[in-house]
């Protein structure tokens, strides 16, 4: 089965809102929860939110992907990090007032201006009869392989590298030097 | 499951038909229970290896009755087997596991040590004498260490005990505990007359006597 | 003005997203709860690109391979980020971001 | 008569249509909106039931199993050879004690396991059991697949974190780092039947094995890559000899050590229906699912062979996979966690990219059996 919704959908504009409604309370519990590991399951929920925006987008392939990595690694990376560095009891003390202010207006500063942007903009919108790839992981893929104009052969290597790169950096870094002339294997 | 045991019935038993359908439905309940009970993972001494002759070994197996899935975690185990010593150091922590235990929770003392404190009973100043001293017991199972064949005999009589709604009606009060495989004429209170008869015996020391049996010079 | 979603309100709300974000950034004091700010930020990114790319370029892929990169470089922060978490931790006991002052602790 | 006969086998070797019941929800819909909720409903209830059914079955087969490699009997009072075993454990289970520890994170506690169950029922529906027996068909269903199994290790860490609970957490950390290890050993299997496949669809992947099963129609590539996506997933459903997340001579229960009652039978469920997702997935992938045994060209042996329904090669396969995993566990000895990690990261895992390159090498040639 293919997920299709039709914006036009009545489905379609009550899933929209749910998921809008649930990913900013859930973003807003990220920022704010003192009890660090419930942000993380907020973080976790905002993700899912945001698998269920490609899918409403029509990127069914991309949502995977997003579950794929972004819920079953990096979420579960940080609530590693969460368990190493902090125990339960640990309630993180809320920041300065100042500190707040500043954050607040920053972030609503940034909103307005945004929206503003957004209002005053024409942007240029493909025409209604233009058709999305039918299979986007077939052209996801012929796309990231694509060594003529347009492709993207480069830069998938140069991710492969930093990737590599990550996973080599963080060995080195969160080894334990005491431990180095072990040689533990792990 | 506070509203699934606690209110529900009280309701159940308003309605026309009520308690009937109640009892029925504790029947089932009892039937269940008595069917999966799960052991804590205790042991403490030589009964502990006679226990896991009788649970894990294949001659044996306490599979057979529901009873195999060993839960290391009190929390979701419904039944402690008692196997063992239970020294002055182990009671409070005995004591901890079975407040762990959800309720429904069920005991059972195997071998002569939880029962009255066994061989130890008369001047040891580490044992308990008897595990029912820290914890309430259900079922005595005696020997010393008693066979694998007593231990089922003991589970059985649990078995009995819940299925005829003994000690699950009201969790809160228990009867009295009963002895499993005691022999047909003897009283339990025949065997507590004796004991008392036997500790006093021993208690008595003639103390010129035993001055007079010492091997050691005892004039200097 | 229509209820269903249109670019404008696909937009805000990326936006929002956004600028929760930002205020987590300046605000958080562990370092996680950064890293999880920076995540959402990411994300919402992530988001736009998916955004433009059905309403302004229907036939071509994109910004779903940039989605995709977006992701990529953020499994690649999260797991530097740990690494660098639990090495501080080990040597100053805390990841209070007000707190890492000092160089060569 | 016998060429009439065989003819008419040979005129049932048809593709088989798949119809999902989303896709019947969907045409009903337009039709009769209540008769489209009688079907979501139907896919609820069905979900649920086999769930629960499914669960209460594969204990009991696993007590027998292991009782039997044990030369025991295994449960024997409750019904006729303790069929009914299951069912006195769940409703004693349903009316125990729940317990919320005083100290725990409430809120985490209570959603934990209920994390743990929505993805082993989003994982379920995916599984397409015959043509007409599949609920949901995306077309990434593996990756969906293999996201989806992640939500159930982010429960087993909220269950080992919000129990405060030393066992727990350490429980919880063992089984994210396992999961995550394993995932990559697992992944790089299905991309290995993926490539063969050219598809992502489980539907369709089933329908590329007519003229013969992966396993053996990749040569030994498609060998390797099942006894690698049977090692992983075994490793990832933290069964024995994997099972450190839950070691008992260690951590006493692990992740769910301070659970009891309903909650814990969350995730005794969740762990046994997880066997059974995986081992469909293995029986999807490389025995071919509901596809019956076929050899390219045998058009008469083909049609004896689809006399069998669709179901029934599904089950067969699925069971014999799951007898598979439960012999496994009761005849290995648990690893240690470095021997762990390195069978992942020092074997399972070179062992694995080495495959995929041997698929595409195979896929580029059509080198494997039957290319047409």
């Amino acid at each position: 089965m293919d997920i299709t919704l039709n914006p036009a959908d009545l489905t379609h504009t009550i899933a929209f809102y749910t998921l809008a409604l649930t990913s900013i309370v859930a973003a807003l519990i990220v920022v704010t929860a003192k009890r660090i590991f419930r942000a993380a399951v907020a973080l976790a929920v905002v993700l899912i939110c945001g698998a269920g925006f490609y899918i409403l987008l029509n990127y069914d392939f991309i949502a995977g992907v997003q579950l794929l990595v972004y819920v079953g690694g990096i979420v579960i990376l940080i609530v590693f990090a969460v368990m190493l560095t902090s125990s339960l009891e640990s309630i993180e003390e809320p920041p300065s007032l100042g500190r707040k202010a500043l954050g607040l207006f920053s972030s609503l500063a940034f909103l307005a201006t945004a929206v503003i942007a957004f209002s005053e903009t024409k942007f240029p919108l493909s025409s209604i009869s233009a058709e999305q790839p039918k299979d986007v992981a077939k052209a996801v893929g012929r796309k990231l392989l694509d060594y003529g104009a347009g492709g993207y052969v480069l830069p998938f290597e140069v991710i492969s590298l930093l990737l590599l790169a990550s996973v080599i950096g963080a060995i080195v870094v969160a080894r334990n030097p005491k431990r180095k002339n072990e040689g533990s294997a792990t | 499951m506070g509203l699934a045991t606690e209110k529900a019935p009280e309701y159940i038993e308003r309605m026309p038909g009520g308690s009937f359908m109640l009892t029925r439905m504790d029947q089932v309940i009892n039937l269940a229970r008595a069917n999966s009970l799960w052991p804590l993972t205790f042991g403490t001494s030589c009964c502990a290896i006679e226990m896991m002759m009788a649970t894990g070994a294949s001659r044996h197996d306490i599979a057979r009755f529901g009873a195999e899935v060993a839960r290391p975690s009190p929390r979701q185990a419904d039944l402690i087997i008692i196997a063992g010593t239970i020294v002055k150091r182990m009671a409070p922590r005995l004591r901890t596991l079975y407040e762990q235990m959800a309720e429904p929770r069920y005991v059972i003392a195997t071998g002569a040590c939880t029962i009255s404190g066994g061989p130890f009973i008369y001047h040891s100043y580490t044992t308990i004498r008897g595990a029912d001293e820290i914890i309430p017991v259900d079922v005595y199972v005696p020997g010393c260490p008693p066979r694998p064949e007593a231990l089922f005999y003991g589970l059985l009589t649990l078995q009995k005990m819940i299925k005829s709604g003994e000690t699950v009606r009201k969790p809160g009060i228990r009867k009295k505990p009963v002895l499993s495989a005691l022999p047909p004429d003897v009283s339990m209170k025949e065997i507590e007359a004796q004991m008392q008869e036997a500790l006093e015996k021993d208690s008595e020391v003639d103390v010129e006597k035993t001055r007079q049996g010492l091997k050691w010079p005892t004039g200097i | 003005m229509s209820f269903s979603p249109e670019l404008h309100h696909w937009l805000i709300l990326s936006t929002i997203l956004f600028s929760i974000g930002i205020y987590g950034v300046l605000t958080r004091r562990n370092a996680v709860g950064v890293l999880m700010s920076v995540e959402l930020l990411l994300n919402s990114a992530a988001m736009n690109f998916l955004i433009f790319n059905h309403y302004a370029s229907k036939p071509f892929i994109d910004g779903a391979i940039m989605a995709l990169f977006i992701i990529a470089v953020a499994a690649a922060e999260a797991v530097i980020a740990m690494a660098l978490f639990v090495a501080i931790f080990r040597s100053r006991k805390t990841v209070d971001v007000t707190q890492i002052n000092t160089l060569k602790g | 008569m016998l060429d009439f006969l065989f003819g008419q086998l040979v005129a049932t070797h048809a593709t088989f249509d798949v119809v999902t019941l989303s896709d019947r929800t969907t045409q009903a819909l337009a039709e009769d909106p209540w008769l489209a909720a009688g079907y979501a409903l139907l896919g609820l209830a069905g979900v649920g039931g086999f769930l629960s059914l499914l669960g209460m079955a594969l204990i009991y087969v696993e007590r027998k199993v292991a009782a039997h490699f044990q030369c025991r009997l295994g449960p024997m009072r409750v019904g006729w050879h303790g069929m009914l075993q299951s069912v006195a454990d769940a409703i004693k289970l349903l009316l125990k004690e729940d317990i919320i520890p005083d100290r725990a994170d409430r809120v985490l506690f209570l959603i934990a396991p209920v994390f743990s169950i929505i993805a082993t029922t989003l994982g379920l529906i995916l599984i397409p059991m015959s043509p007409s027996l599949q609920v949901v068909d995306l077309n990434i269903g593996v990756i969906f697949i293999s996201a989806v199994s992640s939500f159930g290790v982010l429960g087993i860490l909220l269950a080992g974190w919000s129990s405060n609970n030393k066992w727990s957490l350490l429980g919880a950390m063992r089984a994210g780092a396992q999961f995550i290890s394993y995932e990559i050993s697992v992944t790089l299997s299905l991309l290995v039947v993926t490539l063969f496949a050219g598809s992502l669809q489980l539907s369709e992947i089933v329908q590329s094995q007519q003229d013969g099963w992966w396993i053996w129609r990749g040569h030994i590539v498609g060998l390797v890559a099942f006894f690698v996506f049977l090692i992983a997933s075994t490793a990832e459903l933290n069964r024995p000899p994997f099972d450190l997340p839950e070691a008992e001579s260690e951590l006493t229960g692990g992740f769910h050590t301070e659970y009891s009652g309903l909650r814990f039978s969350f995730f005794f469920l969740a762990e046994f229906i997880n066997m059974f997702i995986a081992s469909a997935l293995a029986a999807t992938l490389f025995l071919g699912g509901w596809m019956p045994f076929h050899i390219g060209g045998l058009h008469t042996f083909n049609g004896l062979m689809d006399l069998i329904p669709p179901g029934l090669w599904f089950a067969g396969k699925t069971t014999f996979i799951i007898f598979l995993i439960m012999w496994v566990r009761w005849t290995f000895p648990r690893l240690r966690v470095d021997q762990l990690m390195r069978l992942e990261w020092k074997f399972l895992l070179p062992v694995g990219f080495i495959n995929l390159f041997a698929a595409a090498t195979l896929v580029i040639t059509k080198l494997y059996f039957f290319p047409w």
